[in-house]
């Protein structure tokens, strides 16, 4: 068969999330070029939109690639810069942040961002009865944070008893959804639950809750199953942290098996596929436990 | 006195072009190692369209780093360039939506867009100006001032996510970065223009050197009987308006504005004309230099896609290098 | 315990420029030496490098015998070196008290001694006549104010061989004479003295013997009882001097006055001046250091706020506003902060020319070959010394740096120009072609304003002199009333 | 001629300091203001829990800004130090870590993570120092390189993850952020002392003094046989400790680093000193200034959490705004 070079273009490491991106890419390099002598892998990170279109460029000039697997920055930004790869004979797959203009790509395998925002609501919906407050964190400023906390709104909706109180963005950053929540505490005298929507962005509401030595807030929601979050849950260690949901950067993973596999038997792949977000608790956790990522 | 002039005259003025040029030289010979570098790693580094690609995406940088020049020879700064740049996207995106349902032609419809983009950042620099030179703000503050609150408007009126352009518009507008002129991209044509432009104002207009007086002393420039205030709000207008030309041929590429477009731009552009050898504290600086200085770091990132012999995560720290190396080459030089 | 200096064959370079070529000559121990030269000659090179400013290229110096190679001026301090700088050496965000004692802070324990700091940088500064707060900040003083405290500072280091660059090119007769004094006590207490100057009275004055340096070499030295200014001046410029003064332009009273100034007032400085220039005329203005003369200039330029007077130009009332609605209105000034305001000392020479008249190369590019061209001839016409049309201005020896200055006010051809100190640092040759210009400008229509502290200069100068005084115009003397007395009386209010 | 002195001189020197002081008032105005503002907007501002909250976490900015104050005053800059912070975290995390099992008492362990993290501090500065001043480098360019160089390394040792401390190591050392001290948090407290010994250092000693000469004046300084380049190594060190301190009282709060830790703290720590009224091209700068510059923005945004009344898309304008609003308050000083 022909050789297939595979170029990977995803975000560079800036937080926990992106960090276990950049590692599983890595993981399914090391992987697949050791069981396919036919294939080479190429890993690109970009810290930006347009660093990511300018590495999309590169790897069709002169790194001559034929296949593509891409985590997008951001789904408007990069539909362009994609479509002109796809143009020049590359087959495309998307991850995680579909493409503005479908025709730009020939997969879309992604997780569940509506599901991401929907099963929390859900969750703390259930538990709490359908009444309490809640405080929220966001992550930047981007359409897939939209995306979260709409679906997550939509299903408040319909509990008018729990009143989201607030929601202000944390930056998927420790340090910042520590400050939030300590303003959050100074403001809100009762807190039910917390949804703090990210692993990284749950460890510092946690620390800030305990300084303050708050006992009101039962439930601590985080998001994506990041590796000390799902010991914590799988030892009950924390009874705040009761649940999470999965959005495992792993599917990066995936992907790239995927692609490069049936690219070199010649084949093609389903036009979409989903990787379910699914709710994490005690009992299902251990299926969720990856030591060795970094996540 | 013209009885015996200056006798060491011929050697001094032989020898000190040369020395100058020299110096001024540490920047191109780092460009030039890095490309011998690149191609030695990858053959294919040194072909046509790599280098358009590279040209091309140096532009927008580019751009703002000629504009950026004339404002750090002034002596002074400006931290809002990428925020400025994010939110005219912005901006000129949602009048060219709202535009086209209004029976304009889209070319119409996209040329007021471009007009409004340069027309923006005229704006926006003159406000900088005049909050610098007549509300007596150091550039620094009011740059990064207006740095948050050219982001925050941009993330409002896109809520957060993303500003796109019509399709039809995008269609007709696409050609204005994707499209070539006898071989070369229309976005490296603009930043050639700009550039030789900027030199010439820098080089050999009487602005140019009112810039070069007020950086080097701003008291002394003031007695010369030079419009101080007037010559620093110009500096800025003028890097609005390269901001405007960058951003006008940005929307193209990407269709689109988002809270993180431009992110980082200044650094990159204030990188860029340091890099190029212009001094931080003004006074002098150099055009080609910066020009030199811009591509040079699009370079260093061109050769790290091109190769994987390093871990990803190091990528910065191999730039981080490549930048305090090539000053060092240069160093001494004030 | 005095010094005994030797150089033996020193020479320096700058770069590919050599400035000093091979000098050699004794200063010995105890004396009081003048050494003088033209603009450019290498005086204060050389006294730089036998203070530890400048390293010396090669050749040797010997103090007291031993042969010493300065690594920095710290190294020349230890041997009793000071030396007191032409161009000012003070930080201006420092106040007087921090300048004086900056490298050299009394201490207690870890800290700083602020007090009693304070108070012998007071006592310096009374020594030599300086009225002001030792906590003020050198950027607030004028340029006499700061000369003052280089003088004192020096003091404050117990030189045992002090060489002052110029130390009365910004003084007044008063502060002068205090200096004197003030050289007689130290050189009383065995401390050697060089004094640079381009007064030649003044060398004459105070100094035992004289030593002459042309071209960067040493020329000849001499006892000062055996020498006339007249031979001092031949000497440094190794051609005879005609009169320093040349003839007056003549006067045309008839014209009507190009510059009319009604009831000036700069607040805090400067009171209901009133005077008048006519074309053609030289205009002379005497007073003490802080008589108010420059802020009452820089008033009219718009530099600092008035708060009444009228203005008119060419028979127009103005509302200047800045120099540059000042230039356009055919008025320009000549500071007398050549650092500080009046050149770019890291451009270069044809930058600092031109500056004022960019718009004449402009069409719109500039002309470069128009600009060297206009550079070739302005170094001819003010006899400007420089390696190199290409060097910037720093590079140029203080006197070659004000004749720069002087060039570039003169360049757009105003009507009227004030000068402010427009031979501070000017050897004699170069002082008597300045002069024989301001005099062709004038015969020509230009109006001259001259504020000096050179009486002498006023009088063989100006066709009228203005005296002020606190502040407020004190006398207005016409050309046969001008004698150093009259002018003193005046300016000092004990007419 | 002492017969008549100067009549305006008293008036002037009067006049001056007194100008001077309401002038340096700006910030301090700005602040009271906004405190009066966020009483106002939410009743739990003005509580001891919210100031202490607010204190505590401008600590880190402010410890690090009090030396950051003394490397602008010297005519330098250090755009580095958000990332010198994350490694410094990073590497005495991981040294931390990996002492706990060799038999050491935990209490020993976090003795030396403390230590190393000064001296690692220090380190870094030494090399900022010898870099700029014997290698002839911008400041902005040597830390700039070294921006990417410490945030590269410390995302390749986190394998772009979070790199965690110990739990038990933790727990011993929670309560260096956590504990108080007569109801004071501790990093308050060091901040406190920072403060004072910045401003001790930089108005009461020969070093301090040599800071500002430099500034104000490179040349002068050494015609005054001030050791230029010791002086400003030393102020890069100063910086590099004042880091490490800071560091070391981050890192019990989240007990971990990861490659956002210390993100973009080089502005804040920038953009306190100059709002504290330190002139960005150096000479002159004021301790106190820059510590209520620090907590001014901290407050900043304390007021914005606290708050609802505006999109939260549009905090960044906010800050922006106020930053030049308090700016304007203090202009014209030099
Ligand atoms: N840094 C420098 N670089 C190049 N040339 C220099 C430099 N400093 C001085 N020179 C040159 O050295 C020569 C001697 O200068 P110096 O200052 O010693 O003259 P001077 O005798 O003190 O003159 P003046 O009476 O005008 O003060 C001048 O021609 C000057 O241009
Ligand atoms: N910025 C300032 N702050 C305080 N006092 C000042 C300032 N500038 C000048 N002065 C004072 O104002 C007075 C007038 O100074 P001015 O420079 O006008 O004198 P002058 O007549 O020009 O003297 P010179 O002969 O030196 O030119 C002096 O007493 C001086 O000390
Ligand atoms: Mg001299
Ligand atoms: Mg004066």
């Amino acid at each position: 068969a022909e050789k297939v070079v595979l170029g990977v273009a995803i975000p560079a490491a800036t937080h926990g999330f992106t960090g276990g991106i950049v590692f599983w890419a890595n993981q399914a390099k090391k992987d697949l070029e050791k069981a396919h002598p036919d294939l080479q892998v190429i890993v690109k990170t970009a810290s930006g939109a347009p660093e990511q279109a300018n590495q999309l460029q590169d790897l069709q000039t002169v790194n001559k690639i034929n296949a593509l697997v891409i985590f997008p920055f951001e789904s408007a930004s990069l539909t362009k810069p994609v479509a002109q790869v796809k143009g020049k004979g590359v087959y495309v797959t998307v991850v995680d942040r579909g493409l503005t203009d479908t025709s730009a790509q020939d997969a879309y395998i992604s997780g569940d961002n509506t599901a991401f925002g929907k099963i929390p609501a859900e969750y703390l919906a259930k538990t709490m009865g359908g009444k309490g407050n809640l405080v929220a964190m966001r992550g930047i400023a981007t359409t897939l944070d939209n995306e979260r906390m709409d679906a997550f709104n939509s299903v408040l909706k319909a509990h008018p008893d729990m009143k989201l109180l607030d929601a202000k963005y944390a930056n998927w950053n420790r340090d910042d959804a520590f400050k939030v929540m300590q303003d959050y505490l100074t403001r809100f005298k009762q807190i039910d639950a917390v949804w703090a929507a990210d692993d990284d962005m749950a460890v510092g509401v946690l620390k800030a809750i305990d300084q303050a030595k708050r006992t009101d807030i039962k439930i601590v929601f985080g998001g994506a199953g990041a590796k000390g979050m799902i010991k914590t849950l799988m030892d009950g260690k924390d009874p705040r942290i009761q649940a999470n949901v999965s959005y495992s950067p792993k599917f990066i993973y995936d992907a790239i098996k995927l692609t490069a596999e049936a690219r070199l038997k010649g084949e093609k792949l389903p036009a979409t596929y989903i990787i379910p977000s699914v709710l994490i608790t005690k009992d299902n956790a251990a299926q969720f436990y990856f030591p060795d990522s970094p996540f | 006195m013209p009885q015996e002039p200056t006798k060491t005259l011929p050697t001094a003025q032989a020898a000190a072009p040369w020395l100058g040029r020299l110096q001024g030289l540490g920047p191109v010979i780092g460009l030039v190692l890095l490309c011998v570098a690149g191609t030695w790693l990858n053959s294919n580094f040194a072909t046509v369209d790599n280098a358009m690609n590279v040209l091309t995406r140096t532009a927008f940088i580019g751009i703002i780093a000629v504009g950026m020049c004339f404002v750090i020879v002034s002596g002074g700064i400006d931290l809002s360039v990428g925020s400025m740049a994010a939110l005219i996207a912005g901006s000129i995106i949602l009048t060219m939506n709202a535009l086209a349902p209004m029976g304009l032609s889209p070319v119409m419809v996209v040329v007021i867009g471009m007009a409004l983009a340069i027309l923006l950042g005229a704006a926006f620099g003159l406000a900088h100006g005049l909050l610098i030179t007549k509300g007596h703000i150091e550039p620094f503050i009011v740059t990064l001032g207006t740095l948050g609150i050219y982001r925050a408007y941009l993330t409002y009126f896109s809520n957060g996510g993303a500003i796109t352009l019509d399709n039809d518009l995008s269609d007709v507008y696409s050609p204005v970065y994707y499209a070539s002129l006898l071989g070369i991209p229309i976005p490296v044509l603009v930043f050639l223009v700009v550039a030789l432009l900027g030199g010439v104002i820098l080089n050999r207009t009487a602005f140019g050197r009112y810039v070069q007086a007020i950086g080097s002393n701003e008291q002394v420039a003031r007695y010369a009987a030079v419009d101080v205030d007037l010559v620093k709000i110009l500096t800025y207008v003028l890097l609005g308006v390269c901001v405007g030309i960058a951003t006008l041929l940005y929307v193209p590429r990407l269709g689109s504005a988002t809270p993180t477009t431009g992110l980082l731009w200044e650094l990159e552009a204030i990188a860029a004309v340091i890099v190029g050898g212009t001094s931080f504290k003004g006074g002098a600086g150099s055009i080609t230099g910066t020009v030199v200085g811009a591509v040079l770091l699009s370079v260093i990132s061109n050769i790290l896609n091109l190769t994987s012999i390093i871990s990803v995560y190091l990528n910065a720290a191999v730039q981080g290098f490549v930048i305090v190396g090539v000053a060092f080459t240069q160093r001494g030089r004030r | 315990m005095s010094v005994d200096v030797e150089f033996d064959q020193v020479v320096k370079q700058f770069g590919p420029v050599q400035v000093l070529h091979g000098v050699s000559f004794k200063l010995q121990a105890g004396r009081t030496v003048g050494l003088i030269g033209e603009n450019g000659a290498g005086k204060s090179t050389l006294m730089k490098i036998l203070s530890g400013f400048e390293s010396i290229s090669s050749g040797s110096l010997r103090i007291n015998g031993q042969p010493m190679v300065f690594a920095s001026s710290r190294q020349a301090e230890e041997q009793g070196i000071v030396l007191i700088h032409q161009e000012f050496s003070l930080a201006d965000d420092l106040t007087i008290a921090q300048n004086m004692f900056l490298g050299h802070e009394k201490k207690r324990g870890w800290l700083l001694d602020e007090a009693s700091m304070q108070a012998e940088a007071a006592q310096a500064i009374a020594q030599v006549g300086l009225q002001a707060d030792v906590n003020t900040r050198v950027r607030h003083l004028i340029v006499a104010e700061k000369q003052l405290v280089e003088i004192a500072r020096a003091l404050l280091r117990r030189a045992r061989l002090l060489i002052m660059d110029e130390p009365t090119a910004t003084l007044t007769p008063g502060e002068t004479k205090r200096l004197f004094a003030l050289m007689a006590q130290l050189k009383a207490d065995g401390v050697t003295l060089v004094y640079i100057s381009h007064k030649l009275d003044e060398v004459q004055q105070v100094t035992d013997e004289v030593v002459v340096m042309r071209d960067g070499q040493f020329v000849t030295r001499e006892d000062t009882a055996k020498l006339t200014r007249q031979q001092m001046a031949s000497l440094m410029v190794g051609r005879e001097l005609a009169n320093l003064y040349p003839p007056k332009a003549p006067h045309l009273p008839s014209a009507k006055p190009v510059l009319k100034v009604t009831g000036l007032t700069v607040p805090g400085w400067a009171e209901d001046v009133s005077f008048e220039v006519h074309p053609g005329e030289i205009l002379g203005f005497a007073g003490l250091v802080g008589a108010g003369r420059t802020e009452l200039f820089e008033g009219l330029l718009g530099l600092r706020p008035r708060s009444a007077g009228q203005i008119e130009l060419q028979g127009r009332v103005v509302d200047l506003r800045s120099p540059r609605a000042a230039a356009q209105q055919g008025l320009t000034y000549l500071s007398e902060d050549r650092k500080g305001k009046g050149l770019h000392v890291n451009l270069g020479l044809r930058e600092n020319l031109t500056l004022m008249t960019l718009q004449r190369y402009a069409h719109p590019l500039l002309d470069i070959t128009a600009e060297k061209a206009a550079l070739t001839t302005a170094v001819d016409d003010y006899g400007i010394r420089t390696g190199s049309l290409t060097s910037l201005a720093s590079a140029l020896s203080g006197g070659n740096q004000q004749k720069l200055a002087l060039a570039k006010v003169l360049h757009p051809n105003p009507k009227v120009v004030v000068l402010d100190e427009p031979t501070r640092g000017v050897d004699v040759g170069a002082k008597s072609d300045i002069y024989t210009l301001i005099q062709r400008l004038a015969r020509e229509g230009l109006a001259v304003i001259v504020i000096s502290s050179e009486l002498l200069e006023l009088i063989g100068l100006c066709h009228r002199v203005v005296v002020m005084r606190n502040g407020r115009l004190q006398a207005v003397l016409e050309e046969n009333q001008l004698t150093e007395q009259e002018l003193i009386t005046h300016a000092t209010g004990t007419h």
